[in-house]
């Protein structure tokens, strides 16, 4: 039980849809593996890129950035920023032949407690699969 | 100062305790560099809780805050206000979800104190880069513009204005009252324009707190919520230079230019009029065709230029109700038929009214490719056979579209307009009369296609936005928590400026830099992402904090 | 001297949307509620039209703010008993029903309801799921604090002693001896927000409902697909089966009511996305009379739910009647008779005034119109004739959630003008 | 002076390495800082190594000198003292920088352990990556070479190190390791501060061996390189001094400003001629066109050097960071050492030397610099 | 089919007598150009007023001692010019100057733009040992015959947009076979055949685009292809960068002379990045060893991010490297694959707006859930 990787899935919440999704998830009382390490931020547009790309070389196992859908933006816009920016960095780390399924968007409204659960749970095993990011054990960084 | 940081750790009864070992993240915690005071209660939200916080602020002397308990959308301001009574900057504390994020969804208890562990380290790693946010207090001016004299304009004016409170109303006409003034009689009620319209004309002619500027048009505005200051070019056509803390946009509509749509034969053939055009005949009480003789035969076509501008222009279909009951009493013998598509009569009344006007013997039928021919009109019926319809005079009640001069608004105002061309509100459900641009504010048909009643609603409902949010001699107190730029770090750019959604980033020319309006900002922070060099911050959610979050939580 | 303070009576978005515009004004708001929680209807919907946002993103940020504000004094369980005096000094006596749980005290944790023996239909589930004797009416509820339910909780029905759910609270939140209250309130405005019901189909038995397992109401259908609802967001039949086919049919009522309900066409609408987003294979038919899509916005919406498939059909005396096992939707089309096999029908019933606004508008000598809602004066939407009381909302008059909205800041209008001299 | 004589074994590295993971496993130090070969094996990093497996790649004097010591040490402590107590290996030209920027609050010196060698010099970075392996070998000789004490240096190594009159010990130093004096043979422990002793007393060695040999070592060569530098220093006058010269000197400048970037004695977060204080409105670089017909872009190349000269000329190393990473091939480190040494002698100021000697120009005396006043 | 001025001098000649006409006869200011700056025959961009000075300009000499992009920037950063001035500029640094522009970093005004159809550059050291002057008759042996010109910088061997996108007046260079004895000028613009007006030279009309320009285009681009293959950029993974970007001195040259690398302060060099003493001791536990300084792939990865969606790939970060790191190539690969994801071509028309400073509601599906 213990010696088994267990993923750290570093997590921005936007404040409005999904950290009240992960709030709902809690109480109602839905397990999902402790993977997450959520980070609360006002709006997905707040996610600069380089927080992704620092957590990832910090080891990061993932980086998951959740958000009002598309259109639920609590700020009007801010999501369809957010998913420029994510595309972007996903097509870095794709065309350097790094693991891009490590970084995650996903949209969870306050409502979706269930799919906030089953987000994580799901991609936990994805990236139990994948195994723990080489980035945490390199001196060369 | 020596910095201390208290650490509190709340049971919440059994829902935390039963679930993480709380003694052994204190024992952690308390090992961590600055950390003054750790300790643990039973319910902290409890009113003896907060005592108990409020004391050991002040006893302990703590400089920061870190409290692990449940989600901050439950007791965050709750903890703040603690603060502030214990004299500690609010700013300088932060909650940590340990409850709806931890205890509640891991059954493990070793994990689940892991897990808590680990955020109150995170926190503890982010609280040294808290800055003590101050509450900012800028005074507003409670006058307001009103952009449009119809009845919108007047009706929100009248309500706004007050001893207090300057109301200036300019309309681009020389008359108050805009297309209202040339309706007799107002659906479904059949009551007489006037008795609406003059007195609320009057009253507003007689309020020495509204000062209407008529011919007159507004040239330009700068400025943000509270203060805004507009050039108005006056009838006389001096430029003055007015002061408000709010502006409404109520510059209506105009209609739709069956020209567009040759088949309806509007300006080809005699006696084919648009909507406004047979009002006007109507009020002026001579509704007859070109060569003198009263109509025998009348058509009343609907939807016209709907699909153009693909939308239902919400009021076509109760005033042509109206118009036919204009016939019926001039001419009792006269026939009147309505070529329509589909019925819109929403809401408690119309069915009715249009189930009377029916019953007066006016026909309705549900026609598609409507053509105009010199006296006749042709048109499909439901079942698709052709049908021809001799007429000697047509009624087109053409779609409801914005007002020519709205772009040009738009642009002053920094206000959007949605694809449509009507000004567009903050939030289709939430916000119908605000804007993306606070203290501006739109109401009636510039905001859409809508009857006088629902006009007059969004008229009184930007009074109630304005008078509930701007009031005489209280300042504004903008979020605490806004970006800002740093003036050696900006390279002016102006990436942040075009992603700003609530125009709330400057630039300033002379020092080429941008500069964050904090009453405008919303905290989003999407600037900050934005930037490259790093100029841009949100405070309270700045790279390092986050960072430093990151990292700890990492560890 | 005037009382600026102000009534507003139901929580729903308008009762909400205009406390928090008269408490921002310095305003002493009493918002009074039937039921235990704040929202009213609009929180049981997963989406909105036209934008499909998410109803509880958009409304809880309203909530938690309302919950929160020193000026709104909330009082749930809550009905107007008597208003004497006129505008600027009205005296309210208002009856406040025992919640039997600390509001201050309890924390939500749902400890107590989970070892409650009772069980009974969820009304707020429109009766898909059950709920305890001591509940919240969903999760994500607020204020997330359960009320104990005194028709069915065995203490309070047979006196029982079961004391189960304070048992189980770590909070000593449960208290049997709370008492109901009158309260007496001094206000100078008030406005009601009272909201709709939704007409009872069995009315017109013609629909089936309640003959065919399979026929819901709109509804049912939200909270079915509502993932924080009875089936966490499944649509299923009785059976546990996806349905293949589902007939829409709107204006179910309209003729009995003798009005059009504004909001069917466009919610019926919806559904075509509720149904498509899970079950993307369903054939789905929508049975109209007319449409309503009035506005700049709506039109488009019609549009792009048309663009995931649906048949539209525009067809009069529509029919859910029984053939072999299944159920078959018989109506005349272009003169013709027609029928066709469906394993699901949704019903988009109208838009009626509350069952308990007589008994309110007596209270508060404000008239009703022919169709039992409030009466607004002519062209003074939010006024009625007496002076001082206001109403907005679906109280007033069947409209979507844009038009409440305005309708309650509208209100908030006509008050804070007509008050401008108020203590403090 | 006394020292304790070391007998190398297989090499003065291996020798020096191994005693250095002795003192981790003796817990003497937690962590060492010290060059360490890239995965690549194309270059060496600093790398603040716990792991004592990791001194296996790692070299006391490596052939190159990818970052200035000094820059690393900075970036460790620059944020305050660490509670890791560290042992840094360095060359004497990076200890004097460390000392320097230690002056300017740049480093944090508690907890520091500085530990220098003498030093041979290093390859140009740009010999070196064109065949990594070759330049390990041919480093090899230098050093043999050096330790050989034949005082003509090696001309493999970059031409600021064959002029270098500061191979040997700081004062500064905790520890100096002088390889010079006995052909390799043995190797001295000198240690500079009482810490030094007890602590590696703790490893057996003692301080009572004589150092004669290596002191004379080092006079020998010091004697050969001051004659040298001069030379050289000469020869180079006739090419860069005078506005003229100096403007042709830098021509080929591109402003990358690479050369500050790597100086370890240019620690500004920003640099002021990047800064937005230097940019000017268009019609101000028209006007200085007109002036003399055109104007060669980016402007203000010289004002750069010599601006840069001005701020760090006190405090200058003769690290020849700056020469190995120039794109251009510009002799900057030579030329700023004959500013340097001129500046230097002025306040008879040795950077580096030692922790007390304050910065000059952060003090004064009443009675000094006459020669520069007009009366 | 475009206007052309054909002037019978050899293409450097023939582009320097434009100049001096246009000095000469007023019709600008000054003019943007490479010049031979003393007798050690260092090449520099000089801003030249006077026409006589144009004796020494080198208009076409294949090097790129920064990226004209930055320097007009520069130039134009505080205002916009106020009179006509003409740039001799190379396909990559107009682009880069308009993406500048784009960001508000200089202003197009009063810019005449001159290009080229450009057959690319040598590295910088060969200018510093003065070997680029040996190599230019092979170069012009090249430029005739529509031949990737040897030792050339590797992008440069790798570029497709070697035809300028946006300039007043383009001189044709590639598949010329008469470049030693005609030069001829493409006039793009109204602008330009107004400039030109009473210019001796005969006017023509022809094509730019000749059948070396398409052949040098697909031998670019089996080029690019190998060098995509030498570095394999897709495979590098996490242990690839590190081992290519291992000997990185840290010095952030390669910032400093990119064009689309224009902040005040790189964020990278700024407080936000510093290490606390805490920190290195929870890496190190974690590791058992740290580099420092740290963050060199940090630094790499974020410039892409800040950087792909508007790299020209002008290849001045490789050339100045002191590592000899390949970084352009790889700036070039995942800028192309950044650019294709939005479709944008950077600096090709000043008025298509950044790509990350807009959205489309409907778009990249594949990467949200």
């Amino acid at each position: 039980m213990k010696d088994e990787f267990e993923p750290r899935i570093i997590g921005f919440l936007c404040n409005w849809c999904s950290y009240a999704g992960a709030d709902l998830a809690g109480t109602s009382r839905l397990q999902y593996p402790p993977s997450l390490l959520p980070i609360r931020v006002m709006c997905s547009s707040r996610v600069d890129p380089l927080f992704v790309i620092s957590a990832f070389l910090r080891g990061a196992d993932a980086v998951l950035i959740a958000g009002c859908h598309p259109g639920d933006c609590h700020y009007q816009e801010g999501n369809y920023y957010a998913r420029r920016r994510f595309a972007c960095v996903r097509k870095v780390f794709e065309t350097l032949g790094m693991e891009s399924d490590r970084l995650r968007l996903s949209w969870i409204s306050a409502s979706e407690g269930p799919r906030f659960a089953n987000v994580i749970t799901e991609y936990t095993e994805k990236i139990k699969k994948l195994g723990p990011n080489p980035a945490n054990k390199k001196i060369f960084l | 100062m020596e910095e201390k940081i208290g650490v509190y750790i709340c049971e919440c009864g059994p829902n935390i305790a039963e679930n993480v070992d709380i003694d052994k993240v204190i024992n952690v915690v308390s090992s961590l560099p600055s950390v003054g005071i750790v300790e643990r209660h039973k319910l902290l939200c409890s009113e003896d809780g907060k005592k108990f916080l409020k004391q050991s602020i002040q006893e302990h002397g703590l400089t920061r805050l870190v409290i692990a308990a449940c989600s901050p959308k439950q007791h965050e301001a709750t903890f703040m206000k603690v603060c502030e009574e214990a004299g500690l900057n609010p700013h300088l504390f932060q909650l940590v979800n340990i409850r709806e994020q931890c205890a509640w969804i891991i059954e493990d208890k070793e994990r689940a104190t892991d897990r808590a562990t680990r955020y109150v380290r995170a926190a503890l790693r982010r609280i040294p880069y808290h800055q003590p946010l101050e509450k900012r207090e800028i005074d507003c001016n409670p006058d307001v513009l009103v952009i449009g004299g119809g009845i919108t304009g007047i009706e929100t004016s009248l309500l706004l204005a007050g001893p207090d409170r300057k109301v200036y109303l300019v309309e681009k006409t020389s008359f108050l009252g805009g297309k209202l003034r040339e309706f007799e009689k107002l659906a479904p009620g059949m009551e007489s324009t006037d008795k609406l319209l003059k007195h609320k004309i009057k009253n507003v002619e007689e309020s020495e707190n509204i000062k209407v500027f008529t011919n007159a048009e507004v040239k330009g505005v700068i400025g943000f919520l509270g203060n805004f200051i507009a050039v108005v070019k006056t009838g006389e056509n001096e430029e003055l230079e007015i002061k408000v803390g709010s502006v409404v946009v109520a510059t209506g509509f105009d209609l739709f230019d069956p020209t567009k749509i040759p088949r309806y034969g509007y300006s080809k053939f005699d006696d084919v009029y648009t909507s406004l055009e047979f009002e006007k005949m109507n009020l002026n009480g001579k509704i007859l065709l070109k060569n003198g003789q009263p109509p025998k035969s009348i058509a009343i076509i609907h939807c016209v230029g709907r699909e153009e501008r693909g939308y239902c222009s919400a009021v076509c279909c109760s005033y042509s109700l109206k118009f036919a009951r204009y016939l019926k009493a001039r001419f009792p013998d006269v026939k009147v038929s309505n070529l329509y598509t589909e019925l819109s009569v929403p809401g408690k009344v119309y069915q009715k009214f249009y189930e009377e006007t029916k019953a007066m013997g006016v026909d309705f039928i549900r026609a598609r490719e409507i053509e105009i021919k010199e006296k006749v009109i042709k048109y499909l019926t439901e079942d698709e056979k052709e049908q021809n319809l001799a007429v000697d005079m047509v009624i087109l009640t053409p779609a409801i579209q914005p007002s020519s001069d709205a772009s040009k608004l738009a642009e002053m105002l920094k206000i959007s307009q949605d694809e449509k061309g009507f000004f567009a509100e903050e939030h289709e459900k939430l916000g119908p009369v605000s804007t993306s641009m606070e203290g501006i504010f739109i109401a009636g048909c510039a905001q859409g296609p809508r009857n006088i009643a629902d006009s007059i609603i969004q008229a009184e409902a930007v009074a109630g936005k304005i008078l509930s949010s701007i009031i005489p001699g209280k300042k504004l107190e903008p979020e605490a928590r806004t970006s800002e730029i740093s003036e050696a770090l900006c390279i002016g750019c102006q990436t942040c400026l075009e992603v700003c959604a609530y125009g709330a980033i400057y630039f300033d020319e002379i020092k080429r830099v941008s500069v964050v309006n904090e009453i405008l900002c919303r905290g989003c922070g999407n600037c900050a992402a934005s930037c490259p060099s790093g100029a841009a911050s949100l405070k309270h959610f700045t790279a390092t904090q986050i960072h430093q979050e990151v990292v700890e939580a990492l560890r | 001297m005037k009382n600026g303070d102000a009534l507003v009576i139901g929580a729903g978005i308008a009762g909400i949307e205009a406390s928090l515009l008269l408490a921002g004004a310095g305003r002493k708001v009493y918002l009074i509620e039937k039921t235990s929680y704040i929202g009213g209807n609009v929180i049981k919907y997963e989406h909105v039209f036209p934008n499909l946002e998410c109803a509880t993103c958009m409304v809880a940020p309203k909530q938690q703010e309302l919950l929160g504000n020193e000026n709104i004094v909330l009082l749930t369980l809550s009905e107007v008993l008597d208003v004497k005096g006129s505008s600027g000094n009205f005296v309210v006596k208002v009856s406040k029903k025992a919640r039997y749980v600390d509001l201050i005290t309890c924390i939500g944790c749902s400890a107590c309801f989970e070892s409650c023996p009772v069980s009974v239909k969820n009304e707020f589930e429109e009766g898909l799921s059950e709920r305890k004797a001591i509940y919240i009416p969903c999760n994500g509820a607020l204020p997330n604090v359960p009320a104990i339910d005194t028709k069915n909780c065995l203490r309070f029905t047979k006196g029982e002693n079961c004391q189960t759910c304070k048992d189980a609270c770590m909070f000593d939140a449960v208290d049997y001896n709370q008492k109901d209250e009158e309260l007496e309130l001094k206000v100078g405005a008030i406005l009601v927000a009272t909201g709709f019901s939704q007409y009872d189909p069995g009315n017109t038995p013609q629909y089936g409902y309640g003959k065919f397992s399979d026929v819901y109401t709109a509804l049912e259908l939200e909270r079915m697909f509502a993932s924080n609802g009875p089936t966490g967001g499944k649509i299923k039949l009785k059976n546990g089966e996806h349905p293949k086919s589902v007939a829409i049919l709107h204006c179910v009522g309209r003729k009995e009511k003798g009005y059009c309900s504004t909001v069917c066409c466009m919610y019926s609408l919806k559904f075509v996305h509720y149904l498509k987003e899970k079950l993307p294979e369903v054939k789905i038919y929508e049975f109209y009379s007319d449409l309503c899509a009035p506005g700049k916005s709506y039109q488009k919406f019609y549009e792009e739910m048309k663009e995931k498939g649906v048949d539209i059909i525009r067809a009069r005396e529509l029919k859910v009647a029984e053939e072999g096992k299944g159920m078959v939707i018989k109506s005349i089309l272009n003169g013709k008779e027609d029928s066709l096999p469906v394993d699901m029908v949704i019903l988009a019933p109208a838009i009626e005034p509350r069952e308990d606004a007589p008994k309110l508008a007596k209270v508060l000598a404000i008239p009703r119109d022919e169709h039992g809602f409030f009466r607004e004066e002519p062209y003074a939407p939010v006024a009625t004739p007496r002076e001082g009381v206001f109403i907005a909302g679906c109280a007033q008059d069947p409209k979507d959630i844009q038009d409440s909205v305005a309708q309650s800041e509208a209100a908030v209008g006509r008050i804070l003008a007509t008050l401008r001299s108020w203590k403090g | 002076m006394k020292g304790a004589r070391v007998a190398v074994k297989d090499s003065i590295e291996k020798t020096v390495l191994n005693i250095l993971s002795k003192a981790i496993d003796k817990k003497l130090f937690d962590v060492i800082l010290i060059p360490i070969m890239v995965p690549a094996g194309d270059s060496y990093a600093w790398v603040l190594a716990q792991d004592k497996s990791l001194l296996d790649s790692a070299s006391s004097l490596p052939p190159i000198m990818s970052v200035q010591g000094a820059k690393a040490l900075s970036s460790v402590t620059r944020m305050g003292k660490t509670n890791k107590k560290i042992a840094a290996l360095m060359r004497p030209c990076e200890i004097r920088a460390v000392i320097e920027l230690s002056k300017l609050s740049q480093i944090e010196l508690d907890n520091i352990f500085l530990i220098s060698m003498d030093c041979p010099g290093v390859l140009p970075l740009k010999d070196w990556l064109k065949d990594p392996t070759k330049g390990i070998n041919s480093f090899r000789k230098v050093i043999q070479r050096f330790v050989d004490g034949d005082p003509e240096p090696d001309q493999s190594v970059r031409p600021v190190c064959t002029i270098c009159h500061r191979f040997y010990d700081s004062s500064a130093v905790d520890l100096h390791i002088g390889i010079l004096g006995k052909k390799g043979e043995y190797i001295f422990f000198i240690p500079h501060t009482t810490q030094a002793e007890t602590i590696f007393a703790e490893l057996g060695l003692s301080f009572k061996d004589d150092i004669s040999h290596w002191q004379n070592g080092v006079d020998e060569v010091l004697k050969q390189r001051k004659k040298k530098r001069s030379l050289v220093q000469e020869e180079l006058k006739p090419e860069v001094i005078g506005l003229d010269k100096l403007l042709d000197t830098f021509s080929n400048c591109i402003n990358c400003h690479i050369c500050q970037s790597v100086c370890p004695i240019c620690y500004c977060r920003q640099c002021y001629f990047d800064s937005d204080k230097v940019k000017q409105p268009p019609d101000d670089y028209l006007m200085r066109a007109e002036s003399k017909g055109n104007i060669s872009l980016p402007p203000d190349k010289i004002l750069f050097h010599l601006g840069r000269m001005s701020h760090m000329a006190l405090s200058c190393v003769g690290c020849g960071a700056c020469e190995d990473a120039c794109p251009m091939s510009i002799k900057v480190a030579q030329i700023f050492s004959l500013i340097a040494d001129r500046s230097q002698e002025l306040f008879n100021y040795i950077p580096g030397e030692s922790l007390e000697e304050p910065l000059p120009l952060r003090v004064f005396e009443e009675d000094e610099l006459h020669e520069v006043e007009t009366p | 089919m475009a206007n052309i001025l054909k002037i019978s001098k050899n293409a450097e000649e023939g582009l320097r007598e434009l100049l001096r006409f246009l000095l000469e006869k007023k019709r600008v200011k000054a003019v943007f150009t490479l010049r031979k700056i003393n007798e050690n025959s260092a090449v520099s961009y000089s801003l030249i007023t006077d026409s006589e000075m144009l004796k020494d300009a080198l208009p076409l000499f294949p090097l790129m001692p920064q990226n004209a992009g930055k320097l007009l920037s520069r130039l134009t950063l505080k205002e916009h010019l106020l009179e006509p001035t003409a740039a001799v500029v190379r396909p990559c640094e107009l682009r880069a100057f308009i993406e500048l522009v784009k960001r508000k970093q200089g202003s197009l005004d009063n810019f005449i733009f001159i290009s080229t159809t450009c057959p690319g550059t040598y590295p910088l050291e060969l200018s510093t040992n003065g070997d680029i002057w040996k190599k230019l008759p092979e170069y012009e042996m090249c430029v005739k015959e529509g031949d990737i010109v040897p030792d050339i910088r590797p992008v440069c061997q790798a570029c497709e947009h070697f035809i300028p996108y946006s300039a007043d007046m383009t001189i044709a260079l590639i598949g010329k076979k008469d470049v030693d004895k005609s030069c001829e000028i493409f006039l793009n613009t109204e602008k330009a055949e107004k400039l030109i007006e009473g210019m001796d030279g005969e006017l023509s009309e022809g094509e730019l685009e000749t059948k070396e320009i398409k052949k040098l285009h697909s031998k670019r681009q089996e080029k690019k292809k190998e060098l995509f293959k030498e570095i394999n950029v897709e495979s590098l993974g996490l242990s690839g960068l590190i081992e290519t970007f291992g000997r990185c001195i840290g010095c952030h040259g390669c910032g400093r002379v990119c064009p689309i690398c224009y902040c005040v302060l790189c964020d990278f060099d700024s407080r936000d990045y510093e290490c606390e003493p805490s920190t290195y001791e929870s890496e190190l536990k974690k590791r058992g060893g740290m580099r420092v300084p740290p963050n060199t792939v940090l630094y790499q990865l974020g410039r892409l991010t800040h950087v792909s969606v508007s790299c020209v790939g002008c290849g001045m970060c490789t050339d100045v490297c002191p590592a000899d790191i390949p970084i352009s190539t790889i700036f070039l690969k995942v800028g192309e694959e950044v650019q294709n994801l939005f479709n944008y071509i950077p600096g090709k028309s000043v008025e298509e707006a950044i790509p990350l400073t807009k959205y489309e509601k409907e778009e990249f599906a594949e990467v949200e859930d």
